[in-house]
């Protein structure tokens, strides 16, 4: 297959809470459950410790979509943390859309420990809707974006 | 960066569980060569990096070379963070410089696509690289560990647990919901599959629980809250009104032979006896005080009768008594709530409830049972015809995507040990349909033998349904159970006097309710989840939170009382340290960056920041804090910081998923 | 990508909105088979239907009578404990025999088929004397008998239609179907 | 360079032919039994032209297919030959009708069974056009 | 007024005339009206399931497509139209591609289906959009006295459609007490009838219907009570060969459930279709009809 032919493969930065999501990729890889590779995870203490700065240097640094991922509404091991990052969510996508950047690229999921399975097959789903949606097109590449690019062009 | 870090990376092959799919020897050279400029001086991959001679490997290196920070690629840091933080800790550098990268759970394991796991394992490792030199050296916080424990739930397993504990020397709370401890192990007539009594086996061990100095035994009592965090909990456990003084009460009976009011006993009988409105469940029962059912008794329904008030030898009721709010201090917690057997009823098709002689699995037990209402004899649901053909439906409610999707595991020795027992004592003709037969513990297939060599019949077929419909000559007055034998391909309808549905085990109704109470979760079908499901099957992921026995899966008595006692020792081995360490995942406060906007305040569920008026700063309470990082993401001014996950560890981890650390990246920009 | 497919993949490819071989799943029960009406006259119960081609005996699973005699009644269907819809296996083996033109001898269930949607195709409805051609004669004299004393009994108490029926605008109906089946002569 | 052809075939006896043919004949030949795996390849991968049966599945679902690839932006150039077996399988529908070419929008319909030669001639020169078209555009 | 679109579908033109003409009468009593879709096809029974899924949809979407547009429920009385009508709808509401495709196809008369319309059987109408007390405030003559063996058959109940009870309802069984009459305890409810196999599988579908019979001799019904024209048709009109495969001697009167709602609500036997029957219902049924004029 040649460079051009090649189709789209989305980068995405996700975001995981130590004691839901994060146990959930553990699972999936423990059952050996397959799912896309284009996700990159970090992993938090809590979903409630998602600072928005985050998610928009990631988009930044060049991710084509943002997964964030925690404990169900209920189940928080912080007792009601990830309600703070549901909130700051729906901010998000706001102020992304303010941007023009299209909202579809920042997903919620959550995800107990024990749901490897759900894991996987969401985030299969979310490369697919974010390859549909191609790559982010940022409009004012910040600097640290930029940077490598000029060099790659220069060299 | 002002001071420049030394770096060392080491790759594991993981034997070929990471080798198998990950260029491990591409990914190190890579690291080695590209990540130089974030400080990387030596790259490694290695067969198994958590065996002795891979951590040495990772020691050596630090004295060599002089590392100052160390990523290891390898498995899920919630397996071998430990491990290599040790390992470092070995060599004099501060284990929290160390940092664990995922590539076989998020990389290997889950992905087939060889070079893209490879690609995506560089961009992991460059994320741990970016993210480790903003790492800080760390010590933990110590705690002291309350030595008591709180055992919640006073079946086989939570007996088991205490008495453990209790005999060690150490105070242990039992908390049981029912007016009596025994749980369904007190129902049961025989244990399979030796057939000892069970009354015998378990009975002496109530009453050890009842009279053991170190037990505070609290039955007709539930966790109202929980507070606190491994080695220091405070429970708060309502202690329901029994309306009887345990302090002058003899347990001599009288009160509950006077009482006039019978009340179908749903519990312990399941539906098959009576007892009375002041009663103890079963004669055994521990403690021996009765209590009195408020919804059924006479006096509080209609204001008179205080029969059990008169005869009263020792004036012990006391129908004013209220429920007790009792505050106690611990430093483990054991849950070991059991199961609820499975609501038969909802398999309508079987007739439960519908028709008379099906009976489910309790209902059996207690009509074997020689001190249940029929005194052992087992007969139809008129109390006195003897069946002449009996059949035992196995996996009812399990096996089964309708209800439950798993295996209850105790439900084919269940039923071999009723077809044992219906044999034994009327002679009955018995048929077992089942769809396997699952008999893995000691002894057990030899009880299948022996059941075979009873000649009791075995149909290899799960039942369609269960009716009255009369189609047949010989079918008049039966049930008729319609099955296809399996191993003829024929369709069967088998006419029986007496239908027996080995219903399964399922997590109690509120296991979710208690789990989140005690801050940890249940798997998708219910049952509280474990550590690791192999290597540390009673531990749960909140330290100091333990499980025991059904709660946390079906399982049959031995195996409860196994983890019962495996649970005990892993809190007596606590409880001997005397303060355990914590990971110092912290926040914590600039004053002179604090606005006093008192956001954090808010969102601190542990109210572990305080406000101090004076200076118009907020602070946190690192005892209370537990590092959950909302107040970090929350605060307007970036006073807040978050030790292990500040924000430039987090910032510069995701340049280096992205790759913006190394200059001659070509991957991540799209053509 | 593999060379081949199992039978048992082929037929799960039949099924509507099949994911993998639900097939696959199946543990043998015999839940479908007990409660099965008709199980009695099949060659192979609906359990074993699904072991054979779990097992890749095609031609002995086309040969059977088992899915001709499926009766639709869904109550194998609701009652799987692993939801595997049964029902619509049988569908779909009925159609999979229909186009290779392949089943046991004898039977009167794919000619009836196949008249009884030929007939709405051409008239947007049905009508019951078109239809009793594809199997009368399959019957015994007796059957054939029996029959036709129904059919007389039905045509006196006014419960047999004399003229076919159909529908108005039935020109654009067969042009409705030829944009879903591209044959036949729609001028 | 060599042309890579997707067939969307649920008939793995038949698919077995026509690959052996098309293999030795220097092409380069992908299989999906469904119209699902079929549709997931076709966007995902890149290939020169789609071998594209009428009855899978649910029933006529080639049909769905190739209307799906007409409205495609990227996928409407792509040639698409349909080999149907569809005359035999519901013959007794419209006995001795033809496949009516006006509801199917592709470039060749050849029906089963398929003459080797004739297969090769049908594929080289659809690839061949499509690829003039494609240059006339440029 | 309630008013619904009425799909009547094949059967109930000729063969089944006496349940169109007694679901008429019935829910005119109770305020309803039934607007019968213009130019209706058949629902395709199940038999195109066995030749192209895609044709059955279609065929489907079409009425579903007319009925849109009168923006009405629409009820169907035969349970067969009525279970593909249901999933024809619940599989173009999933499946944003075949829906499409369907649309694509419905355009050549110019017609199309959104996905909203709501599809009810026509017992369901009885059982859930009217309460028992507006049933029973329209009775005059109670059936007292007549035991009703309450036969379900397969496709109202089956496939699931999302948490009800597929192996015991109870909403027939409603039915009947608010008209007066005992609904028996009537083990084979549930069973199929093999109404769809009397053709092809002769001798099995008669092996059902003597089953179903009997069972309804056993629990001492007078009469069966259906809501399907093709278990009508089956389990009346196949007595006589049942009884001559079995050497059995059924005479067994098998009613719609509207004729029983009819006859308590006092509207004359005729014009519920009564009369058309092979097995001629006992007098006893018609007195307790009438027993209170």
């Amino acid at each position: 297959m040649t460079e051009e032919t090649k189709s789209f493969e989305p980068t995405i930065i996700g975001f995981t809470c130590n004691w839901c999501s994060y146990r959930a990729a553990d699972m999936a890889g423990t059952a050996r459950m397959k799912y896309a590779p284009n996700v990159r995870l970090i992993r938090l203490m809590c979903s409630g410790r998602l600072d928005p700065t985050f998610v928009f240097k990631a988009f930044a640094s060049g991710a084509d979509a943002v997964l964030i991922s925690g404990c169900h509404p209920g189940d928080c091991h912080y007792i009601s943390q990830n309600y703070k990052a549901l909130r700051r969510f729906h901010l998000m996508k706001r102020v992304l859309t303010q941007l023009g950047i299209e909202p579809g690229r920042l997903k919620l999921l959550w995800a107990s420990a024990a749901e490897g399975a759900i894991f996987a097959s969401e985030i299969t789903k979310f490369v697919e809707e974010v390859r549909a949606l191609g790559p982010l097109n940022w409009p004012q590449p910040g600097e640290q974006v930029s940077t490598p690019i000029m060099e790659e062009v220069t060299a | 960066m002002e001071k420049k870090e030394k770096i060392g990376v080491y790759v594991c092959h993981c034997g070929t569980n990471i080798a198998g799919v990950v260029n491990v020897g591409e990914v190190s050279t890579w690291a080695a060569e590209n990540l130089k400029d974030q400080g990387v001086v030596v790259s490694r991959d290695y067969k198994f990096m958590c065996s002795s001679l891979g951590q040495e490997l990772i020691q050596k290196d630090i004295k060599e070379y002089g590392l100052t920070r160390v990523v290891v690629a390898a498995c899920s840091p919630h397996l071998h963070e430990a491990t290599f933080r040790n390992a470092c800790k070995g060599a004099d550098l501060n284990p929290y410089l160390c940092e664990l990268v995922s590539i076989r759970e998020q990389a290997s394991w889950v992905h087939t696509d060889k070079v893209a796991a490879t690609e995506k394992s560089k961009a992991l490792i460059s994320g741990g690289v970016s993210r480790v030199v903003y790492n800080e050296p760390l010590e933990p916080l110590y705690v002291p560990i309350h030595p008591a424990t709180l055992v919640v739930g006073g079946g086989i397993s939570g007996i088991q647990a205490a008495l453990e504990i209790a005999d060690a020397g150490y105070r242990v709370y039992l908390v049981e919901r029912e007016p009596s401890i025994g749980g369904h192990m007190a129902q049961f007539d025989k244990t399979f599959p030796t057939l000892d009594c069970s009354a015998c086996i378990l009975t002496p061990r109530m009453v050890q629980v009842g009279s053991h100095p170190n037990i505070t035994l609290l039955t007709y009592s539930e966790i109202e809250k929980v507070e606190g965090y491994v080695g220091n909990f405070t429970v708060s456990i309502r202690k329901r009104a029994r309306s009887v003084d345990e302090a002058t009460c003899t347990g001599c009976g009288i009160c509950w032979e006077k009482c006039p009011k019978k009340v179908v006993d749903n519990v312990f009988e399941a539906g098959m006896g009576n007892r009375k409105a002041i009663y103890v469940p079963f004669p055994q029962a521990v403690p021996k005080y009765p209590v009195i059912d408020r919804e059924n008794c006479t006096f509080y329904i209609k204001g008179t009768c205080k029969a059990c008030e008169k005869f009263c030898p020792t004036e012990a009721i006391n129908f004013a008594q209220e429920d007790e709010i009792i505050n106690v201090e611990v430093g483990n917690v054991i849950l070991a709530t059991g199961y609820d057997p499975f609501d038969a009823r909802r398999i309508t098709q079987y007739g439960y409830g519908r028709l008379a002689n099906v009976f489910t699995s309790l209902e059996f037990e207690r009509l074997s049972n020689a001190a249940g209402p029929t005194g052992g004899n087992i007969v139809l649901r008129d109390g006195k015809t003897v069946p002449k053909v009996v059949g035992i439906v196995h996996c009812v409610g399990s096996r089964d995507k309708n209800y439950n999707e798993y295996c209850s595991a105790i439900c084919c020795m269940q039923s071999l040990k009723f077809a044992h027992l219906v044999h034994e004592r009327t002679g009955a003709e018995i048929y077992n349909f089942y769809i396997d037969i699952r008999a893995p513990g000691k002894g057990y297939e030899e009880f299948y033998h022996r059941l075979l060599d009873e000649g009791t019949h075995f149909v290899r077929g799960k039942v369609a349904e269960i009716s009255d419909a009369v189609r047949l000559p010989g079918e008049e007055g039966k049930l008729i159970i319609q099955v296809e034998d399996t191993l003829t391909g024929n369709q069967l309808r088998v006419p029986v006097d007496m239908a027996i549905l080995s219903a399964g085990l399922e997590p109690r109704r509120d296991a979710k309710a208690v789990a989140k109470q005690f801050g940890i979760s249940c798997s998708a079908d219910g049952w509280l989840i474990e550590r690791h499901p192999k290597l540390d099957p009673v531990a749960t992921v909140t330290e100091g939170i333990y499980i025991a026995g059904c709660v946390q899966g079906p399982k049959d008595i031995p195996a409860s009382v196994a983890q019962g006692a495996a649970a005990a020792a892993r809190i007596l081995g606590k409880i001997m340290q005397k303060e355990i360490a914590l990971e110092p995942i912290r926040a914590s406060i600039k004053e002179e960056q604090c606005s006093g906007c008192r956001i954090c305040n808010n969102v601190c569920p542990f109210n572990a920041i305080l406000f101090h008026e004076d200076k118009m700063v907020s602070e946190v309470n690192p005892a209370l804090c537990q590092g959950c990082g909302t107040c970090v993401a929350a605060c307007p001014a970036g006073a807040i910081s978050g030790t292990g996950f500040s924000n430039q560890q987090i910032l510069s981890q995701i340049e280096g998923l992205m790759l913006l650390n190394i200059k001659s990246h070509k991957e991540t920009v799209p053509a | 990508m593999t060379d081949t497919i199992s039978f048992s993949q082929e037929v799960s490819n039949l099924l509507y909105a099949a994911e993998g071989e639900p097939l696959r799943t199946c543990i043998q029960c015999g839940t479908c088979s007990g409660t099965c009406p008709v199980a009695g006259y099949m060659d192979y119960t609906p359990r074993q239907i699904i072991a054979l081609i779990n097992a890749g005996n095609k031609e002995q699973v086309l040969e059977s009578n088992t899915f001709w005699y499926c009766a639709s009644c869904y109550h194998c269907t609701v009652r799987c404990p692993q939801k595997i819809n049964i029902t619509e296996l049988m569908y779909a083996l009925k159609r999979y025999s229909i186009w290779k033109g392949q089943h046991k001898e004898g039977l009167i269930g794919p000619t009836f088929s196949e008249a009884f949607v030929k007939m709405i195709v051409r008239g947007g409805r049905s009508f019951e004397p078109v239809l009793a051609p594809s199997y009368i004669f399959s019957l015994n004299l007796r059957e054939m008998l029996q029959e036709v004393t129904n059919a007389t009994e039905l045509l006196l108490k006014g419960r047999l239609p004399v003229l076919p029926a159909r529908i108005k605008r039935i020109d654009s109906f067969k042009r409705m179907i030829g944009r879903i089946i591209p044959m036949g002569g729609l001028e | 360079m060599t042309k890579r052809l997707l067939m969307i075939d649920d008939d793995p006896d038949f698919v077995a032919g026509i690959k052996s043919i098309l293999d030795a004949a220097g092409f380069e030949v992908e299989v999906t039994y469904n119209p699902k795996d079929g549709l997931n390849a076709l966007q995902t991968k890149q290939y020169d032209l789609l071998l594209l049966d009428i009855m899978m599945g649910r029933g006529a679902e080639g049909i769905m297919i190739a209307r799906k690839l007409r409205k495609d932006a990227k996928l409407r150039e792509m040639p698409v030959l349909i080999i149907t077996g569809m005359r035999e399988q519901i013959a007794f529908l419209f006995p001795g009708e033809p496949v009516h070419p006006r509801f199917v929008e592709v470039d060749e319909l050849v029906e089963k069974p398929v003459e080797p030669k004739l297969l090769i001639e049908k594929v080289n020169s659809l690839i061949q056009t499509a690829e003039a078209r494609k240059a006339g555009k440029k | 007024m309630k008013e619904y679109a009425y799909f009547p579908g094949c059967s109930l033109e000729k063969m089944a005339v006496s349940y169109h003409l007694s679901a008429l009468e019935t829910t005119k009593k109770l305020g309803i009206k039934l607007k019968e879709l213009e130019d209706w096809n058949c629902c395709g029974a199940t038999t195109y399931f066995y030749i192209d899924e895609l044709l059955a949809y279609t065929l489907c979407a079409r009425n579903l497509a007319i009925a849109e547009k009168t923006g009405l429920d629409v009820v169907a009385p035969c349970s067969a139209c009525y279970k593909n009508m249901y999933f024809t709808a619940a599989h173009l509401k999933k499946d944003a591609d075949l829906a499409e495709h369907v649309n694509f196809a419905l355009e050549e008369d110019n017609l199309q289906y959104n996905g909203n319309v709501n599809i009810k059987h026509l017992i369901e109408v009885f059982a859930q959009d009217v309460s028992a007390e507006e049933i029973k405030s329209k009775v005059t003559r109670p059936l007292e006295g007549i035991r009703v063996a309450p036969y379900y058959g397969c496709q109202i109940v089956r496939p699931q459609k999302e948490k009800e009870d597929v192996e015991q309802p109870q909403f027939f069984e409603g039915i009947l007490s608010a008209i007066g009459a005992t609904p028996v305890n009537y083990p084979l409810k549930m069973r199929c009838c093999g109404g769809s196999l009397i053709i092809s599988s002769r001798t099995a579908a008669l092996a059902m219907v003597r089953n179903l019979l009997q069972s309804a001799v056993d629990s001492q019904a007078t009469v069966i009570a259906t809501a399907c024209p093709m278990c009508q048709v089956n389990l009346e009109c196949y007595q006589q060969q049942v009884n001559q495969e079995f050497g059995t001697n059924f005479s067994f009167p098998v009613l719609y459930f509207t004729q029983l709602i009819g006859l308590a609500f006092g509207i004359p036997p005729k014009k519920l279709g009564i009369g058309k029957e092979f097995v001629s219902i006992a007098p006893s049924l018609l007195r307790a009809g009438q027993s209170k004029d």
